[in-house]
Order: structure tokens, then C-alpha cells, then sequence
């Protein structure tokens, strides 16, 4: 492997891009104000119906990247990364991670061409809110994780046991499921099955939640018929990859939410007088506000790189998924502590606005697995890399 | 006069005890008693309900306390902080208002002196006191003020002449909190508890008399109050705990005394959290069987040498103190090891979790605690003096390196200040 | 008068190349032919030995040189800062007596700015120069100079009046290093390496005519240097490294190259070791085994992911700046990532180790190169301005933060300073 | 186990400890001055054999914890790191910690009363130097590393093998090695040799070491005559608690150099003038050394109470050497970098003395085992100790 792994990468973005972001900061700066997000992160549901249908209407982003005969944007994972980016900082409540990046690929790399026809269109409209439930009561990421039985019975399916950490799960109208078949391991013998949320046996449970700007279910299976979605045993290494988008998605929200923690941070040592003089002139802040700018600047540089990677169709996008992930979580998590630190105790109080980031910061951290998993993943693949490639040129005339 | 011996305090002290105490005395009766016999307060001077006594016999007098279990005078809160500084700079007319009334527990205080524009630099406080014919008239915010909604009285720090440098333009008051231009609000924190106060003064009075001191010379007489409570933070009141840990607590008293208790502690309940709760991390990987992840391992061990070698050091420090052994570098230490404790902790416990650590409440890993600390933590460096205020300190004071140059030495009315942020509940 | 299009550029530099260009020649035969041609240096004025070219057509001609394996001027060294300087603030007498040899490589130069009492405080420089009849006569020390014992002129940064303020008391000559006066000794390192040289002036002389610009005005024509030495740091020359790289080279021209290149190089031989050799942590990883320790998996993983951010991070500066968009914050981070990534390497390089970290040379792990590792790498967070200069470079340039308050204003004279630490070699 | 583990510490150090202190750093003062340290590291030996007589007469340091029926103080641990803080101060370039430490307790640990009363008098009257051999090339920390085998042959034991990193390996007198019954592992199965420096079949040769104040020697033992000390097979426990030993005395070495560089590194930052001012006048150069102040201190406390529970005799001791030793190189390490950096660019020349305490600091970061390998095996103990106290509690009656 060339050190570090280079993809065909821009590493910038494109005008259109470049124009593209602009659209959805100015839209998120009028909609997603803190006061919208205090309101919401009260209510149930978790997001404003009238918001997520405009983001679908004016914007296209409930189906970004979802092709375009199913009528999608047919966008690539940088735009996605830069929308995430932006609700990272906007701190925006909508399930936009959930149906429009988790769902929408799950369904695209694994579903068959049929059921996506059917599925994805009302997702791009935003008509549907989908969501993808893996995860287990356990909390083990990844899809080894996976241990839902899906029992064949007749011509059909029947799943029974439970999710827990099911993205907007309670709001969902359309539950996608990651189930295996007895006996199998890894990432063989996986099904993805599509519930409807008011199926019988099927019981849903919000979850109370560290981070109440993102919600989630605890959703238990009790002898649920599920439809099969795509081949029977085959869907793991979609699952794979829809992860891998989820965490560099992820990623991207993660960055954009530090980067605005700094600047609000900033603005605030500037006007912030403390003996005579404004906090922002003392050299100790200055100092750690640099090491933060760096920080930040360091995780951004990983989750596009990643994005792009994923765009690129690399080899390399499970090892610079986890990268990205691992990057993203540090460094939002120094940047919040940080953040409320320099303001002091205001930081800490409930009406300051920081703590909302902080919160996300801390449960973004861990979810689709914590920074050590991540990094444990992506030595794993680099070594099954580096023994490959050592073992190609063995074998290869000198 | 030279001080009675150990062993006749003892008898004394026993023998008063024997005659007075009784658990089933009413909580204040008793007190009455306690202030009048001197034995209550045996450090405080002999015309205050004292008996000048040095600390050594005044740890006897509390064992013999303890011996027969015993409730002393009221300590709870910062009435002891305001007993001090009246004790230094009130004149007789404070003290017989006051002291008893503190003692007795009859009185609750709270302490005045933060505000939102000026957090690290207390001297910098906006909060204004006019005369006005006999009164002063007092219009401004102040915060984080601990138990305000339960005190009657307010050791109140405002600002009497704009014209004088900082630290010379403050006034020190007593105030009645109880009076309608006082208006006390809870402060909502981003764990979810409301420890502290706002509070706001909008042409709010106090009588002529109540100020302590002199006019200007209120960061002098502030000064008392927060060395004593320096000094309470550093001190180790310990060492005869486990004295009359076998005595029955029953009877009237008791339940007085607990239900005191609970309000004083109450904006404390997360403090344990706060700490980052080291002994649970233990635990937790224990149990859950995250122990067998060898950086689990790796992280704990970095979390206990830390918290252990932190737990040492103070006891390096309180064993100087207790040899009377000039205070050694490790005293000055201890604040800012917490905040890396606390910090260090709370790695670990999201280490531990996984994705546990996004879940709160019941569905929170011990029922909710693990979150608690999660959202709790970031206080420890923040509360009771910034992590930057105390390497400040570390450095200038232990270490011996030069001051910040100060930008604040002209009149108060120039110094460059903030805005004061207005929040919910005052009116301008 | 508008430019020549690229094509006809590259037609016409090719036609002489094939005209002119010979292995065969004396390196310096060649390079005099190039500086008389003006393709040496296209993108310097024509009165000066170029073509006033763009950027991008300068390009096109480095191009058209690599692909026939054509060598260019000599650029090794601060050669090409000297050049710059005097170019913008030399006097003609100055381009004529230095500019040609500065190209073929004759003379090789040295920058004499730093100073033991001046580290990161460039401009409180108290090298003297004193004007004495027609020649200056100079006294004191610099330090870091670069292939001073290579140099025959040395550009001089030294106080000419120390009363006015810090930065307008510098004067900036031209000084030639092989006189009497001037002592060149090697600096010891702490890795065994010594790229720099201390430099004492003991009655050392300038001719007068070797002033650079004003008297007093030293400060501002040593910015253009340093502002070239910046470029050359950020800039990216390549984008056309393949280009010629199958150019078979042989030839007397190429063997003279590479001896220059060999004594410039010199000082950096272990420039690789200090940048912490990421490369080397990995295979050293799976080659010894210890990549089957999670804890190292764990430390190796925070390494990657540290580097490769940054590499990505100059990248992006990189492409910013070649689509000409406004420089961001990630173009001003990349020494201060230098000095984390070299730190992690470090640890993780001792990690991957074990006892075998006790050893060096040939005892040592990879021929004691991971001994030069550990011992090398606090110089990447010093070298070229330390990590604290680059912090407040960040946080007052980038972050727009309040500049530090200047303690230096008043006449140099009275500006608290270092005493001249006076090493071996110098004779008061 | 209470937690933190408490032993009967005093957490002060007595009057006569403080004297033992003054007295010790007074003659290092006069003996140890960098001037000294810089010669002495350049010569073969590695110390002062002059400066090491008077050590054992003038100070009786030499044989500081030897029974004084067997010429030594008898002093205690305390004492024993009371003197290494203050060596560690002076970087005293001396056999100290191979002689007086490492081998003096190695004997009266594993030898018997007979062999301890032949070996100690000399070593303690600093006469002899010995030195324990106990790692071997593959560097790997602890008495299970031990491989060397030990052949019984006739009346006698023959070593085939090869140590490395013996402690002034080159200049000892006597050599103690450590070494393994063929088919042993673990603790088990060790034995303890003395051998002769010149005896047939050894070749000592000395490494190049990153620190050029200690020296370390490879010993290869071809076919190498050995007298075994103590029983056979029974050294294992000994060798333990010698290196716990040594670990700790090492911590204390570790925070007295800490210490040392923290004081020159304020000392020279109040006098450096930058921008007109002292760079202690820096508010980031302030917090460092204020954090600095902190590690150092933590590690302190750390050492000194290892050191008590070594003296006490604490069922923790295993534990506390670990942590002291994982604290302090963490601390010293830390603290050298600091130094260096604040120092500048004089601070990377060797003139300037700081790098001499950088090497030290990088040389004992993984002497007797790294920071990682301590804080696995502090580790182990704790799950060991907690798991037979959990069993205890089952086992009693509620």
C-alpha cells in the first residue's frame, strides 16, 4: 500500500459543490436556528414535518444520493458528506441520517432492483421516513454483530428479538432490518427484511437518550413476518458498505459541529472580558485554540478524503471509513470539552447553547462504534493489506 | 491566661454533656443551650459563645462530642464563612444580630459575590449600591449563588464608587434576601441539576447599617470570608471519624438534624458524578466483562495511577500540614489533578460503554449514573476556580514565574467590562 | 507588452536546449551559458538574467529542462533568497557584482539573522556594526547558520543604533565570510549531528558599499528573505516530477551536480529521523511481530491517522492555492502537525521497541536509526520557529486573536535582554 | 481491595530522612556536576571509582539496605529512594543501581545466609561491584523472559546462552545470572549463578547505549562453569520482588530527575528575554510549567509511597511497583520533552545539558519494562486480587 493511501482525490471541492453548501448553510442558518432545535429536541418525533419536507422540495436532500430513476439527485457521497457537514453545524434534528444515508443504501446496495423501485422513490420525496435497525441491545458495531434470528417459515420470514439504537426509529414508517439465518457468523448468512412499524409483534420503545437531538428506539421482533429485501444470506456486504457510508457521514456531521463549536467559541473569547481585557488575548487561549483550529482541520482533511475515497469506489474505503470515524470523534469531543471550558461556567449552564453540540459530540463518538473499534478496524484491514501485498510480491519475478 | 489542659476539657466537655444532652430535645433548644455554654463554638473568642480555645482542644472537645453522639451548632452552607468575616469586620451590632442566629441553624445564608460578567475576576463585579437618604439601594445580577432560595440573608459584594480602581470601589453588605426587589431564580445546568442561582436586584434595599466594613474596603472584608473558605476547602476534618460510629442515632433531634442535612446537600447530589467516579470504572469493567479488552486495560491503568497518585499527593500534603511542615508544592495541586481525573474517568467509562454511552436515564448504563458523569464532568474544571485560573496560580504563586501584567488598574468606570447579560426573570 | 503563449515558449526553450544542452560540459561552463541565455531564471526581470515570465510559464520551461535532462541554475542553499533580496532591494553594483555567480554556483551564501539571545525574537539581534571610516566594522555572534563554512558572503542582519526602537535599529549588509575577523565553528547537537554553525565577529569588516538598502532600515529587507524563505517552505515545485524521470544520467555534468548537491544536503542527513519515520513505525510493526499487540495496534492507529490528516490537510492547502482560491486555515498548520505526528512517532517507535529503545548505533533497532529517531525528534518542534511561535501565529493570523502586548517598544538600548552567552571560539 | 490500596503510609519523610536527603544531595552537588557527568559518560567504565569509594565510605551508600551483620546500614526502601531521587537529580554516573539494588537484593532475596554473608561485606563496602543479568536479547521484561538454560552437569550448573542489557555489565566483579531448568516456565524453575567475569566462556562486550550515562553490557555464556546461590529452582519469588525493587528505586531516580529539570527549566525561562520580557512571563510557558509541576509531583507521590509499601511489606507491592514505574516514565518523559522545547533551539545542542536527563528519562522509560507492559501487569494484579476477594465474599455467610 503506498503510504498513506491516495485515491484519485481532488481535495477540494467544486464550484457547484462550493454552491451547493452555501444553499444548505443559508437554508439551515433560517431553519435550524438553536431555539428550533431546543423546541424539537422536547418533542417526540425529534424533527419539524414541514422543515424535512421543505429540505426534500427546495433543497432535494432527502434523496441525495439515491439515483435519479428513483427519483433521487443521484449525488455522490462528497455531497452527502457536505450536507452532513452542515447539519453537524446547524445541529440540525431531522432523520436525515437515518432514511436518507442509512436507509436509502442499505436499500440501493442491497435490495433488488424491484423492491428499490418501490421503496426509494417515496424516500427521495421524503414522503417516507425509513431507518435501518442493526444494532442489538449488546451495542457490539458492525455487522459480526448481528445476531437477530430470521427463521424461514413456509414462504416467508419471521423475525424474533430485539434492536436497540435504531435511528428515529419510534418516527420511522418503514423499518428496514438486519437479521441473520441459525447458524450462520461473520458477515455470511445476513438478510436484510423490510417491517412495517405497526406489524404484529412489533413493539417500539424510544430510547432515553444522552444526545436528545438525536433520538432512538429500542424496537423488539416477536414473531414478526418480514419481507425479504434482495437475496436471502447475501446482504452483508451491502450492510458493510451502507456502515462505511454511515460512518464517513458521520464523520462529516462530526467536523462540521467542531468547526462550529471553534468559531462560536471564538466569538465568544473575543467578547468575553476578564480583567480588564478580552479572554481571547490571554496567550494560554490563544494557544489552545490554535491546537483546537488543528484538531478540527486535521479530522475535516480524513472525512472528505474519505468521502471521496467512497466516491472513487477505493479499496481503501472500509480502512479510511474507520480513519475518518476515529479522526471526527476525537477531535469533536476535544473541541466540545474545550468549547465549554473557555466559556466557563456559562458553558455549563442548560441555557448556554454549547452543551447541545457537546452532547452530540459524546454520543456521535461512539455510535456505529467508538474511536478504539475504529481504529482496531482499520489496522485489522491494513494488515490483511500489507500481508497480501508482501505475499503478491513474493510470488512476483524479481 | 494560659490554656486549660486536654484531659480537664475532656472531663468538662463530658460532664456538661452529661448534664445537657438529650436526643430528644428539639433541634433549636438544644443549640440555644449549646451557643450559651461555649461548648458549641469553643474556637470562637470567649464574648462571642466561645472559649478561645486552639485547635488541639477543640478537636477534643468535638471527639467527646462525637463520643456521646452529640449535634453540634449549625455548619451547613456558608454560614460559618459569614460568621468569620462578621467575627473580623462586623461591628458589635452585627454580631449580636447575627452570630447566635447562625449558630442556631435559625438563619440561613448565602453568598453574594459572583456574577455573570465576572466569573475568574470577582473584584470586577457590576452589581451597584447607592445611598440613597438611609438606605442603600442595590440594582444588578449576581450568580452561581448556592442555596440562595433558601437563605434570609445575603453576604452581598457591590460596587459603591465607580470612580476608584477595581479592587477599591466595592462595599461589603449583609442583605435581606427576603424583600421584594430580590428575586432568586434557579440555574438550570446542562446535566440536567440546578445547584446554583440567579439572582437578581432590582432597587432592592439595604438598611445603613448592614455594611460591613467601610465603604470601599469591601474586597478586604471579602477576602476573610473566602479564605475561610480556602481554608475549609483544604482542611481535613477528619481523623476522629470513626469516633462514636457505634452510637445509636434515635430520637427527635436526629430527624431535625437530618432533614437540615438534605437541604443543605441538595444542590451536591451530583458532586459524586462530577468526580468522575473512579471507583465505578472498576467495577463496570469487572462486570461487564470489558476488563478482557486489554485496552481497557490500558486505559484503566492510566485512569487508577492517575487518581491514586492524585489521592497521594493530598495526603502528602495534609501529612505536611499536620506536621506543621511549610506547605510544599503538592497542597496547590489538588484542584487541577481532579480535573484530569474527572476527565480521565469519563474516557473510561465511555471506553467501558461503548454504545451504552449514548443512552440516559433507566436506559443508561447503572440506571443513569454513567451519563451523569458523561454531562457532569466538565464542571470539575470549570467550578470553584478554572483549570486556567489555577495553573495561573500554580505558576505565579508556587513556581515563582511573573504576574500577568494587569490591564485593569484605572478607574473601574474605564476598564473594559461586559455587557451584562440579562436573562429571564429581571426586570430593567 | 503581452506574454508569449505557452506553446511557443516550449518551442523555443527546447530548440535551444537541443542547440546547447551537452552532459559533457563543465557544470559551470553550462551554467554560464544558461544565465547569458535567460532560461536559467525565466521568471526574473530581463535586465537580471530572465524573461519576466509567469509562474505558469515558468512551468512549461522547467518542463521542457526535465524532459531533455537538462540542469538548471544552481539552487541549493539560501542562494536564491540572496538573489530575491538583492534583486528587490539591492543596488545595481550589487546584481552585478553577486546575481551570476549566486546562479552558476561559484559563490555558495549564508544568512546571518539568528542569535543565542534572540531565538524567536528575530529583530532584537544585537550584532553590531559601527561605521568606521569607509568600512563597518562588525562584533558579535550569530547562531543556526546553515553551511556557514561553505559560504563565501553571508547576508547580515546586525545593529547599527541602539537608539531607536527594536526593529529600526538593524541594518542589513552583505559581509564576506573569509576574512580574519570572521570565525566559523560547528554547533554539537544533542543527536551527534551538527547542521549549524555558531558564527562570531571579532573586528570582522564590510566594505562600505555592502550595505543592502538603507541605514536603520535592515528590518524591512530582511523580511523579503525570510518572506522568500516562507514560499520557498509552503511552495510545491513539483506536479511534473515524472516528467524526464526515464532521462538517462550520464555525463561530467551530472557527476559535478551531484558533489554540489552531496555538501548542500550535508545538514539535513537526518532530517527524516526528526520527522519521526511514520514509514518505518509500520513496517517495524509487522516485521517484529508487535503488531499482534493490540496496544500497539491501538498507538500505531492514532499515528496513521494523525499523519495521514496531515498530509491530506497540506494537500488540501496545496490544491486551494493552485486553483488560486483564497488561502484557508489548514495552509498555516502544517509545522505545528509536523511536531504532533513527530512526538507520536516517537512514542510509538519506543513502544514497537522495548529495551531494544536503550540502544543505539549499531547495537541499535533498524542500525541505530530508530536511536536517531528518538533523539532527534524534539528538533521538529523547534527548528523554523517553535511550536509556540506557530501557535501565535495561528491564533493572532488565522483566528484574528489579540496580539500579545509589546514589552520592546522604547529604544533598544533599554529593552530587558539576554547577556551574550559567549561559547568557545570567540575572543573578546 | 480498598481503593486507592492504602498501606500503613506516612506520606512525609522523617527528620532523619530529610538529613539523610540534605546530606546525600550536598555530596552530589560537589561530585556530580554535569562537568563530571560528561566526562564519565565518555569513558568505558562509566563512573568514578574514587567518587564510588567515597560513597561507600564517607555516605555508606553502597551497601545502604544490606543487613548490618553483613556490613551494610540496613536501611529501608525509603531510604534506598531517597538516595536514587537524589542521584537521579545529579544523574550520577555510578554502579548503584546494578550493585547496591539490582544485586545486593537479588542475593539476600534468593542466596543462602552462607553465600549472602561471602557476597554482601564486599559489595556493601563498595570493594566489589556485581550486577544481575536477567534480560536477554529479546529485550522482554520479567522473570518469564528467562531462557537461558541452566544444565546440571555432575556437581555443577553450565550456562549456554546470552544476557543482555546487564546493568554496567563490562565493569562488574561479580556476575548474578538468572536462568531457567530446560523444560521450566513462568516463575518457576529459575535459579540464581554466580559467576566470574573472566571465567572461560564468557565474553562480555558493551552496547551502545541512547543514554551514554548508564552502561549496559551483552554477556554470552558458552558452555559457562556456574555456582548456583540459593536452591535450585526456587529463585523465581526472589527475582520478583528484586525487580519490584528495582522498578521502584528506578521511579525515584526518574522523579528526581524530573524534578531537576523542571527547577532548570524555570530557572532558565525567568532569565531567557524574548520580545523584551522574560519567557516566564508567558501565560503559555506558565500553564506548561504548572502542568509540568503537577506530573511531576503525581509521579512523586507515586514513587514514595511504593517505596512504603515495599518497606511495609504490602501484599500490594507488585502493584505499586507497576504503577510508580509506568507514573514516573510517563512524568520524566514528559517532562524532558517540556524541557527541551522550552529551552529553544539551545536546549536541542549538546552543550546545554538538558539532553543528558532526556536520554536518562528515554533510556529508563522502558528499562525493566515499559509503560505499557506495567500498566498490563499492574492490571493483572488488581483482576487477580478483585477476583479472590469477590470469591471471599461468595464464600462467607451475608
Amino acid at each position: 500500500m503506498v503510504w498513506p493511501p491516495m485515491v484519485s482525490a481532488q481535495f477540494h471541492f467544486t464550484e457547484e459543490q462550493d454552491q451547493f453548501r452555501d444553499m444548505v448553510r443559508r437554508f439551515l442558518v433560517d431553519t435550524s436556528p438553536t431555539t428550533e432545535v431546543r423546541r424539537l429536541m422536547q418533542t417526540d418525533a425529534g424533527y419539524d414535518a414541514a422543515v424535512w419536507q421543505r429540505l426534500a422540495r427546495e433543497l432535494g436532500l432527502t434523496g441525495l444520493t439515491i439515483e435519479e430513476k428513483h427519483g433521487g439527485a443521484g449525488f455522490g457521497m462528497v455531497d452527502v458528506c457536505i450536507a452532513m457537514e452542515e447539519m453537524g453545524r446547524a445541529l440540525l434534528c431531522a432523520p436525515f441520517l437515518a432514511s436518507s444515508v442509512l436507509a436509502a443504501h442499505a436499500i440501493a446496495l442491497v435490495a433488488s432492483e424491484e423492491d428499490a423501485g418501490r421503496l426509494l422513490p417515496s424516500i427521495a420525496a421524503g414522503e417516507v421516513i425509513a431507518t435501518l435497525a442493526i444494532t442489538e441491545p449488546d451495542g457490539r458495531p458492525g455487522v459480526d454483530a448481528i445476531a437477530l434470528p430470521a427463521e424461514r417459515t413456509g414462504d416467508g420470514f419471521v423475525l424474533d428479538g430485539r434492536k436497540h439504537f435504531v435511528l428515529d426509529g419510534c418516527s420511522a414508517d418503514v423499518l428496514l432490518v438486519a437479521a441473520r439465518s441459525p447458524g450462520s457468523t461473520g458477515s455470511d448468512g445476513l438478510s436484510l427484511f423490510e417491517v412495517a412499524p405497526d406489524a404484529a409483534g412489533v413493539t417500539r420503545r424510544a430510547l432515553t437518550t444522552l444526545d436528545p437531538t438525536r433520538k432512538q428506539a429500542s424496537i423488539e421482533f416477536d414473531g414478526v413476518q418480514a419481507r425479504l429485501l434482495g437475496r436471502v444470506d447475501e446482504a452483508g456486504p451491502g450492510l458493510v458498505r451502507t456502515l462505511d457510508i454511515a460512518a464517513i457521514a458521520l464523520a462529516n456531521e462530526m467536523v462540521g459541529g467542531a468547526a462550529r463549536l471553534l468559531e462560536d467559541t471564538l466569538a465568544y473569547t473575543k467578547i468575553r472580558m476578564q480583567f480588564g481585557r478580552s479572554i481571547a488575548s490571554f496567550q494560554a487561549i490563544k494557544h489552545r485554540c490554535a491546537e483546537m483550529l488543528l484538531q478540527v482541520e486535521l479530522a475535516k482533511s480524513a472525512a472528505y478524503y474519505a468521502a471521496e475515497a467512497m466516491d472513487a469506489e477505493s479499496d481503501e474505503a472500509t480502512y479510511l471509513a474507520s480513519l475518518a470515524k476515529a479522526g471526527a470523534s476525537e477531535a469533536y469531543l476535544h473541541t466540545a470539552i474545550e468549547a465549554i471550558q473557555l466559556h466557563g461556567g456559562i458553558g455549563f449552564t442548560f441555557d448556554q447553547d454549547t452543551h447541545l453540540w457537546f452532547k452530540r459530540a459524546k454520543s456521535s463518538e461512539v455510535m456505529f462504534g467508538d474511536p478504539a473499534w475504529h481504529r482496531e478496524r482499520m489496522m485489522q484491514a491494513l494488515i490483511v493489506k500489507e500481508r497480501a501485498s508482501s505475499e503478491a510480491q513474493m510470488g512476483q519475478p524479481a | 491566661m494560659s490554656e486549660p489542659s486536654e484531659s480537664s476539657v475532656r472531663a468538662d466537655v463530658s460532664g456538661w454533656l452529661e448534664s445537657n444532652w438529650d436526643p430528644d430535645l428539639g433541634l433549636n433548644e438544644w443549640r440555644n443551650k449549646l451557643v450559651d455554654s461555649g461548648w458549641g463554638m469553643p474556637e470562637w473568642p470567649t464574648d462571642w459563645f466561645g472559649r478561645d480555645f486552639s485547635a488541639s482542644l477543640v478537636r477534643a472537645v468535638e471527639q467527646e462530642f462525637a463520643k456521646q453522639g452529640a449535634i453540634g451548632v449549625a455548619r451547613g452552607g456558608i454560614r460559618l464563612l459569614a460568621a468569620a468575616t462578621l467575627l473580623e469586620h462586623g461591628s458589635t451590632a452585627h454580631k449580636e444580630q447575627f452570630l447566635r442566629r447562625i449558630l442556631t441553624g435559625e438563619d440561613n445564608w448565602c453568598q453574594l459575590f459572583s456574577e455573570p460578567g465576572s466569573g475568574s475576576d470577582l473584584a470586577g463585579a457590576t452589581t451597584r449600591a447607592d445611598l440613597d437618604g438611609d438606605q442603600w439601594v442595590v440594582n444588578g445580577q449576581k450568580l452561581w449563588t448556592t442555596s440562595a432560595h433558601h437563605a434570609n440573608w445575603g453576604l452581598l459584594l457591590a460596587r459603591t464608587d465607580w470612580d476608584a480602581p477595581k479592587h477599591e470601589g466595592l462595599s461589603y453588605f449583609v442583605i435581606d434576601m427576603r424583600q421584594p426587589g430580590v428575586d432568586v431564580q434557579p440555574l438550570a445546568q446542562m446535566n440536567g441539576h440546578a445547584s446554583f442561582n440567579q439572582v437578581f436586584f432590582d432597587d432592592a434595599v439595604v438598611e445603613r447599617g448592614h455594611l460591613i466594613g467601610e465603604i470601599g474596603k469591601g474586597w478586604q472584608v471579602a477576602m476573610t470570608t473566602l479564605a475561610h473558605e480556602r481554608r475549609r476547602a483544604d482542611g481535613l476534618r477528619s481523623g476522629y471519624s470513626d469516633v462514636g460510629a457505634d452510637i445509636e442515632r434515635v430520637g427527635r433531634i436526629y430527624d431535625e438534624e437530618q432533614v437540615e442535612t438534605a437541604t443543605v446537600m441538595e444542590p451536591y447530589t451530583w458532586y459524586p458524578q462530577r468526580a468522575g467516579r473512579v471507583d465505578l470504572a472498576l467495577s463496570r469493567a469487572l462486570d461487564s466483562g470489558r476488563i478482557e479488552d486489554p485496552t481497557v486495560r490500558q486505559e484503566l491503568a492510566k485512569l487508577l495511577i492517575l487518581s491514586s497518585s492524585a489521592e497521594w499527593t493530598a495526603r502528602r500534603a495534609r501529612a505536611a500540614q499536620q506536621m506543621g511542615k511549610p506547605q510544599g508544592p503538592e497542597g496547590s495541586l489538588g484542584k487541577l489533578a481532579a480535573s484530569h481525573v474527572a476527565r480521565a474517568a469519563a474516557r473510561v467509562h465511555t471506553l467501558i460503554s461503548g454504545a451504552d454511552a449514548m443512552l440516559a436515564g433507566s436506559d443508561g448504563a447503572e440506571d443513569g449514573i454513567v451519563a451523569e458523569i458523561l454531562l457532569s464532568v466538565p464542571a470539575v474544571s470549570i467550578a470553584g476556580g478554572t483549570d486556567e485560573i489555577q495553573r495561573n496560580i500554580i505558576a505565579e504563586r508556587v513556581l515563582q514565574m511573573p504576574k500577568e501584567t494587569r490591564f485593569d488598574k484605572g478607574p473601574f468606570r474605564d476598564v473594559p467590562k461586559n455587557v451584562s447579560t440579562r436573562l429571564a426573570g429581571e426586570n430593567e
